[in-house]
């Protein structure tokens, strides 16, 4: 029983620990710029596929892809914000919201139906074949360590920039009071179109390590904004061990669940979660700590 | 008030009556080209498995009227006449489809349909058929359901859903040592159920005890659970009932954590899957195979040559092509073109039609007799193990991979 | 309906294609039906967000519910009219329960919880085999097609048809009822509507139940159309929020938005689904993405469409529709407040040990106090000392943690908040909370509207508006939206809104900082005015205490939530005590 | 150092700054007083740069300094202490601090000033590694104190800062202010508090309606029934 256990908390927190990296750039640019940007999932299965086929077609290390994509993602997240959703902050409360909520929903349908009409439809992954350690009765895959590995060293380096660079302090400092980080001289626009730049290199990170486990295509995607719209609001906005905690205790719940009761019900775990806590704690999770 | 609203509607009618294109009803029975109209899931969630089936089917048009001259029409003095196709892109959504097939009937005016794909997308557009009385050869319309509607004009190439594994359960009787016990592993859709919930009783009738089952939701990335509850149950086969694309990582974690058995099998073991994972060993079902060959296949290999198609990589196209073929065969038997006498034809019970893989008949709802051929990955190319007739290698028992 | 001739026209157009669409052929048929559809399941979405101000993002589960409960009666061989009325009642049913959990939430938090119940759905209808067959689906048997001799889709189709006009027509009757106007307070300030005797959650409640009620007959329609359904078709989310784009292209909270969006997205993808092979969906995300970049409004509100003569008539707002135009009356007219005798001995408001805290942070401390009956009591104190509290707790914006509230012989303890101005109190707000998108007339209208004895009409209440702005200075602005007015035009709409909650208590903050001298003594004459000629009590908080001596009878003086000084304004101003905390004791030790 | 000369500012479509003029000379305390909504904080928020101006000037060391940015103006020498605080809640007290540092001239001067602060404030030494909400109101408008002066501003501005800050503790704050100014740091103080303000400052401004009405020095203003009148409301 205990290899049993073991095996399942492996692949829940391998599952969890993707879905917060998925988490990580939402939970930062909603807070920076309090924007839903219902694309974010899609990014990640673009950002997946885009792996996969350079790594069919060049063979490239998987990190070397990551750092490509990256910049690619850097750019057309700030490039998103200078020219898309900026300009709407000019609009009252009303249209903002409205805008925002086309804009991203227009990009999600523009860059789902790009990818598949460009790449093809069909769902791809990374397949790297990799020696596996058995450990009495369980089994790890060494891909599998790169990928916690991955996590690990990326959710310690995102926050250690949160915490010690200018930049990523300046994050936060807006995510906790705009007009304070004002005051201190932070410009909020460059701030803003920086974090979702960021944010969307996140996204890059997440879905290289994500096409290495689990195959990506260009319609899937949403479910996953939905789960990372669940992990923000269980770790607190802007929290980013929040968010990973959050995020590997959704995946071992869905991990556990599919073993204790029926898989079919998994997906239904972050679901009822988000909406328990949301009828609990109306606020949020953060309210309650106050 | 009353004026202006009698002016609107006379505009609005006068707008629509515009739109409308006024196609005359064909008359003469002998005239080509005859129109075949079809809608293709190329967006959307089942395009994963049919993306390139449009470009396809204006392959077969064209390859179609060259190599054959066309349908021979023996009523009308053995004239042979081009077919065209119209076609749009349903979208992967059933509602999409209904309108299509509507436009195709009343706007279109198409002489004959072949489509739609899908259980999903059979149930709702088979009463289109009916209520325009136009035959359709659909394909991959693989659910007894839609045919034991009591519907005329309707026939479906497909496997048939009762006999999916009817060559491998077959084969497993000669293997040694025997497999006693089996684990379903089924993708939670129509047709994956279907195929599980018929060969279930089949299995146990032949020896082999069920030893778990578990059904998956297509969005199912982490299998851990599954697979577990699979180690601990130690079945002798492992019968995955799924989607291909739906069960890469399915296979991929059975796989990592060394799942043993003596087989496992996958009722789409395709190409694409085989791309993603290792799937040396595992057995599967092909509708057709290019080393198959038979009536047709010279056209369709060609046409699966320039449209990029390797039959393995997108397992339903020998359904697809099958039903322009026998809706060929079935314009050709009539001898000229007129829909009723099609339907019947197509509905005769005994006929035999022809396609690539071989011979086959309509059951009495219409949908086709088809026994998949039963193959295995023999050094990562599929490698037919039953039936015997066209077997192209022998099964490699117990599985080498799953050891 | 005040409608203009463009409207008239297109209303007409639209009207006819929808009737002789099917007359065309059973392609036209199927392509108004789905646009029908749309147009109901947007239509319905709109009352939430486009009056109300809540984004449901899973509105779409109506439909499907609606879709599987008629399909479920259907197969159980139930006649049609009982399916239909099964799917509506349960829907609705549905739709009030979850408007319990659901209306806790606000703003983004409500759109994550309404986005989730799309999938759970779809996964309720995929896992209870038992009920729904699963991910199997429910085809509807065959025998039902041909209805004497007629294909069932046309009824379908003009049951559909009936369904829109209704929409339609409960549109037009929503913006401009009562109803509607409560669901606009509400859009604008949840508070301040309670505060003007709106009891928010049941309003709330019936038109998430109404809109539930219409997707899920559109719903119905679909299974007895298209005799089947599975768990995808219709609670997917790629179906699922073409709707709301449709409403949100046209222009929410518009009586044409929704029907322009539906027209327009819908003829669009149908163009792009016969006309173009690939790259559909990127032409509608573009299309959408340009919408919501260059038009966030909305098209309808668009200056473009605005600016073109006969279209722009589309693009009104609700109030550009109303039209009631101010009733020539005598500067001097009464208003609609019942003229009270004062018993000078009778205690109207009595605050007894009232105790309010936030965290460990007492704000207001043991706070015994009396207001007699036509009292004009100044409060005073430093930023901080609890005053606006004090408000607030007599207002019920905040329940006391200690301590009674009575007043005119009601515990003011437990109230609902909307009561409070039914028992007789109105109230303002230091920084005003008009409801911005409203008329100057509408804001006072309301108030008028949701009386505690059921209120006025609609028309009666703009008309009786009228009289609130002119007392109020505000007569030139009487169409102008709140958000255009500036602070002291706002302070003088909240003052007029207080009064027309015919208070027999007024509750004033800070209404003088910000007036000159002259409108400072207008305002104190009004005042005195209210309490002279209605017998209004009136507690006023004010930083300027040149403008409350020049009209109170008494002053209580806060400092750090308690009460230090109670009596009259020169003894009070005299107390050592007063000078000293509050004033640092006498300004000349400075000097 | 400081010269403002009719000023406007609109908050979109409302004008909170009708006409404000004032000026403040190096190593000065000058208030600036009115009631709620006067337009006291709208215009130290413009001198810093975080409205916009829609007329007048305002000129720091004779350069005109309206619309720059706030980082421009922290970078010359501003700083604010705003009303209602505006710490970051969940960022510790040292990282609260340090982002008072933010603009790049003030980066090199961080462990200096760090120091300086907790001299000045001992409390917040102890207290630096606990996030910022867990501290007492007094405490944290030290902290918002501290923050602004980690740019080493010589032109501090103080918006309401004894507000919900006990007795005991607004005389420690008095003092640390008192020290500063002594280091030769000028202040713009907007208070409520006639008799906290009047503690420090040495001339101030009368603001009402977005309007200067009333200037001069303690002593004189104290003496004008004017002045009196507007706050006591006794003639």
């Amino acid at each position: 029983m205990t290899a049993i256990i073991a095996q399942l908390v492996i692949s829940g927190l391998l599952l969890g620990g993707l879905y917060a990296l998925v988490a990580f750039g939402l939970s930062l640019i909603y807070g920076v710029v309090r924007i839903l940007n219902f694309a974010h999932g899609t990014l990640l299965a673009i950002g997946g596929i885009a792996a996969s086929i350079i790594f069919a077609v060049y063979k490239l290390n998987p990190v070397l892809i990551a750092v490509v994509l990256v910049l690619v993602f850097l750019v057309f997240g700030y490039l998103m914000h200078i020219y898309l959703l900026d300009p709407l902050k000019k609009r009252n409360p009303f249209e903002a919201t409205i805008g925002t909520v086309l804009v991203t929903v227009g990009l999600l349908l523009i860059i789902s139906d790009l990818a598949a009409e460009i790449a093809g439809p069909t769902p791809k992954n990374i397949p790297l074949e990799f020696h596996a350690y058995i450990v009495g009765e369980v089994i790890i895959q060494r891909a599998e360590l790169y990928i916690l590995g991955g996590i690990t060293l990326f959710t310690i380096a995102l926050h250690l920039f949160l915490k010690k660079t200018w930049f990523g302090r300046a994050i936060r400092a807006v995510t906790q009071s705009p007009l304070g980080a004002n005051i201190c001289g932070i410009r909020s626009k460059q701030i803003h179109a920086q974090t979702v730049a960021v944010g969307c290199g996140i996204v890059a990170i997440a879905g290289v390590l994500w096409s290495l486990k689990f195959p990506v295509d260009p319609y899937g995607g949403f479910d996953l904004t939905v789960r990372a719209f669940t992990i923000i609001i269980l770790g607190g906005i802007g929290n980013l061990v929040g968010a990973l905690l959050a995020g590997l205790f959704l995946g071992l719940a869905e991990v556990f669940t599919s073993f204790l009761w029926a898989s079919d019900w998994a997906p239904a775990v972050s679901i009822v979660l988000l909406l328990v806590i949301l009828v609990v704690f109306p606020r949020g999770l953060a309210s309650v700590r106050k | 008030m009353r004026t202006t609203l009698f002016a609107a509607a006379l505009g609005a009618a006068a707008l629509l009556g515009a739109i409308a294109p006024a196609s005359a009803q064909r008359t003469d029975p002998c005239a080509g080209p005859i129109t075949f109209g079809t809608t293709i899931s190329a967006t959307g969630t089942n395009s994963t498995l049919s993306d390139r089936w449009m470009k396809m089917t204006e392959i077969f048009e064209e390859e179609f009227n060259r190599m054959a001259g066309g349908v021979a029409l023996s009523g009308c003095g053995g004239k042979k006449v081009p077919i065209k196709f119209v076609m749009y892109d349903d979208q992967s959504v059933p509602a999409t489809a209904v309108s299509l097939y509507e436009k195709m009937a009343t706007v279109d005016r198409v002489d004959l349909f072949v489509g739609p794909d899908w259980s999903t997308h059979g149930f709702p557009v088979s009463q289109i058929f009916e209520k325009y009385k136009t035959p359709s050869v659909m394909s991959n319309v693989a659910t007894p359901r839609v045919y034991e509607q009591g519907f005329k004009y309707i026939t479906g190439l497909a496997f048939h859903a009762n006999t999916w594994s009817q060559n491998y359960f077959e084969s497993l009787k000669n293997v040694n040592p025997q497999p006693k016990s089996v684990f379903w592993i089924v993708h939670d859709n129509l047709i994956a159920k279907t195929v599980y919930e018929i060969h279930k009783p089949i299995a146990e009738k032949q020896g082999i005890k069920t030893v778990g089952e578990e059904i998956f939701a297509p969005t199912t990335r982490d299998f851990t659970g599954i697979i577990l509850k699979i180690r601990a149950a130690k079945p002798d086969i492992i019968y995955i009932s799924s989607f291909d694309a739906v069960s890469v990582p399915l296979v991929q974690q059975m796989r990592q954590l060394r799942v043993t058995a003596m087989d496992v099998h996958h009722i789409m073991a395709t190409g694409s899957l085989a791309r993603q994972i290792n799937l040396e060993g595992v057995t599967g079902e092909l509708y057709w195979h290019e080393g198959i060959k038979g009536p047709y296949s010279d056209i369709a290999l060609k046409v699966l040559e320039r449209a990029e198609i390797k039959l393995f990589d997108y397992l339903w196209t020998g359904g697809r092509l099958d039903s322009y073929f026998v809706m060929i065969q079935a314009i050709e038997k009539v001898g000229k073109l007129d829909r009723e006498a099609i339907a019947t034809a197509l509905r005769a019970p005994g006929a035999k039609w022809k396609r690539p893989g071989g011979e086959f008949e309509f059951d009495a709802g219409g949908l086709s007799k088809i026994v998949a051929f039963t193959h295995q990955i023999q050094n990562g190319a599929p490698v037919i193990i039953a039936p015997a007739a066209q077997a192209t290698g022998t099964i490699k028992w117990p599985s080498p991979t799953w050891q | 309906m005040t409608g203009s001739a463009t409207e008239k026209l297109a209303l007409a157009a639209i009207f006819a294609i929808a009737v002789i669409a099917p007359f065309l052929g059973a392609y036209y048929l199927t392509f108004v039906f789905t646009m029908l559809i749309a147009y109901v399941v947007a239509q319905s979405w709109d009352w939430l967000h486009g009056e109300a101000g809540y984004v449901n993002l899973g509105h779409y589960i109506y439909f499907g519910i609606g879709a599987y409960v008629f399909s479920l009666g259907y197969i159980n061989e139930l006649p049609v009219v009982v399916c239909f009325a099964f799917a509506a009642l349960f829907t609705a049913g549905v739709g009030a329960i979850l408007s319990y959990p659901l209306f806790r939430l606000r703003g983004d938090y409500f759109a994550f919880a309404t986005l989730a119940l799309l999938p759970l759905f779809d996964l309720l209808a995929a896992n209870l085999k038992g009920i729904t067959k699963g991910t199997d689906g429910i085809p509807l048997p065959p025998k039902g097609v041909i209805v004497m001799g007629v294909d069932v889709k046309v009824f379908s189709y003009y049951v559909a048809l009936a369904v829109c006009v209704a929409a339609f027509f409960l549109t037009i009757w929503l913006a401009r009822n009562k109803f509607g106007f409560a669901l606009k307070a509400i859009r604008n300030d949840e508070q301040a509507a309670e505060i003007c005797g709106i009891r928010i959650f049941p309003v709330k409640l019936k038109t998430m139940a109404l809109g539930a009620t219409f997707a899920a007959l559109a719903g119905a329609c679909y299974p007895w159309a298209y005799r089947y359904i599975d768990p995808t078709t219709v609670f997917g989310l790629n179906v699922a929020l073409i709707p709301i784009a449709m409403a949100l292209l046209g222009g929410t909270g518009l009586l044409w938005g929704a029907l322009i969006g539906t027209i327009l997205l819908g003829t669009m993808q149908q163009m792009l689904l016969v006309q173009i092979s690939g790259f559909q969906a990127t032409i509608v995300g573009i299309v959408t993405l340009l919408i919501g970049r260059y038009m966030p409004g909305g098209l309808l509100r668009a200056r473009i469409v605005r600016g073109t003569p006969g279209l722009g008539a589309l693009g009104k707002e609700h109030h550009e529709r109303l039209g009631v135009r101010p009733a020539v009356g005598a500067a001097g007219e009464a208003l609609a407040i019942e003229r009270r005798t004062i018993d000078p001995d009778r205690t109207i408001l009595t605050c007894n040990g009232v105790t309010m805290a936030f965290g460990g942070n007492i704000a207001v401390n043991n706070v015994t106090l009396e207001v007699k009956e036509g009292e004009i009591l100044g409060l005073i104190g430093p930023n901080g000392s609890g005053k606006t509290t004090l408000f607030n707790l007599i207002s019920k914006i905040y329940e006391p943690v200690a301590g009674e509230i009575r007043f005119d012989g009601h515990l003011l303890n437990g109230l609902r908040r909307d009561t409070v101005s039914h028992v007789g109190i109105g109230r303002t707000y230091q920084i005003p909370r008009p409801f911005s998108d409203l008329t100057v007339q509408e804001n006072i209208a309301i108030p008028l509207m949701f009386r505690g004895d059921g209120g006025l009409a609609r028309d009666a209440a703009l008309a009786e508006a009228i009289k609130f702005a002119r007392f109020a200075g505000l007569e030139a602005r009487l169409f102008d939206r709140a958000d255009a007015l500036n602070l002291q035009q706002r302070k003088a709409l909240e003052f007029a809104r207080a009064l027309a909650c015919r208070p027999k208590l007024l509750l004033v903050d800070e209404v003088a900082s910000g007036l000159t001298p002259a409108e400072v003594r207008a305002f104190v004459d009004h005042i005195r005015e209210m309490r002279d000629k209605y017998g209004v009590t009136v507690i006023w908080v004010e930083h300027i205490i040149s403008a409350l001596s020049q009209v109170v009878d008494r002053l209580v003086v806060l400092e750090q939530g308690s009460v230090i000084a109670d009596g009259p304004l020169r003894e009070v101003m005299a107390d050592e005590r007063v000078l000293r905390t509050y004033f640092g004791g006498s300004l000349k030790e400075h000097a | 150092m400081l010269e403002i000369r009719n000023l406007v500012v609109d908050h979109g479509e409302l004008r909170a700054i009708w006409d404000v003029s004032l000026d403040v000379e190096a190593g000065e305390r000058v208030g600036l007083l009115g009631a709620n909504g006067a337009g006291k904080s709208t215009t130290l928020g413009a001198i810093l740069g975080i409205y916009k101006a829609s007329g007048g000037h305002i000129r720091y060391k004779s350069a005109e300094i309206a619309n720059r940015e706030a980082v421009q103006n922290v970078e010359a020498g501003i700083a604010l202490v705003p009303e209602g605080r505006q710490l970051f809640p969940e960022m510790k007290v040292r990282e609260n601090l340090e982002m008072g540092a933010y603009p790049r001239s003030a980066r090199g001067k961080v462990a200096e000033n760090l120091d300086r602060i907790f001299d000045l404030f001992p409390i917040l030494r102890e207290k630096q590694n606990q996030n910022a909400n867990e501290l007492s109101g007094g405490q944290q408008q030290m902290v918002a104190i501290g923050r602004a002066l980690m740019s080493s501003p010589q032109l501090l501005l103080l918006d309401e800062p004894f507000l919900g800050v006990a007795p005991v503790i607004i005389e420690e704050v008095m003092a640390a202010l008192n020290r500063l100014a002594d280091q030769g740091v000028t202040f713009l103080l907007v208070e409520q508090n006639i008799h906290r303000a009047m503690e420090f400052v040495e001339r101030a401004y009368v603001i009402e309606n977005g309007r200067t009405v009333l200037a001069g020095s303690k002593q004189q203003l104290l003496g004008d029934p004017e002045f009196s009148n507007k706050f006591l409301g006794l003639d």
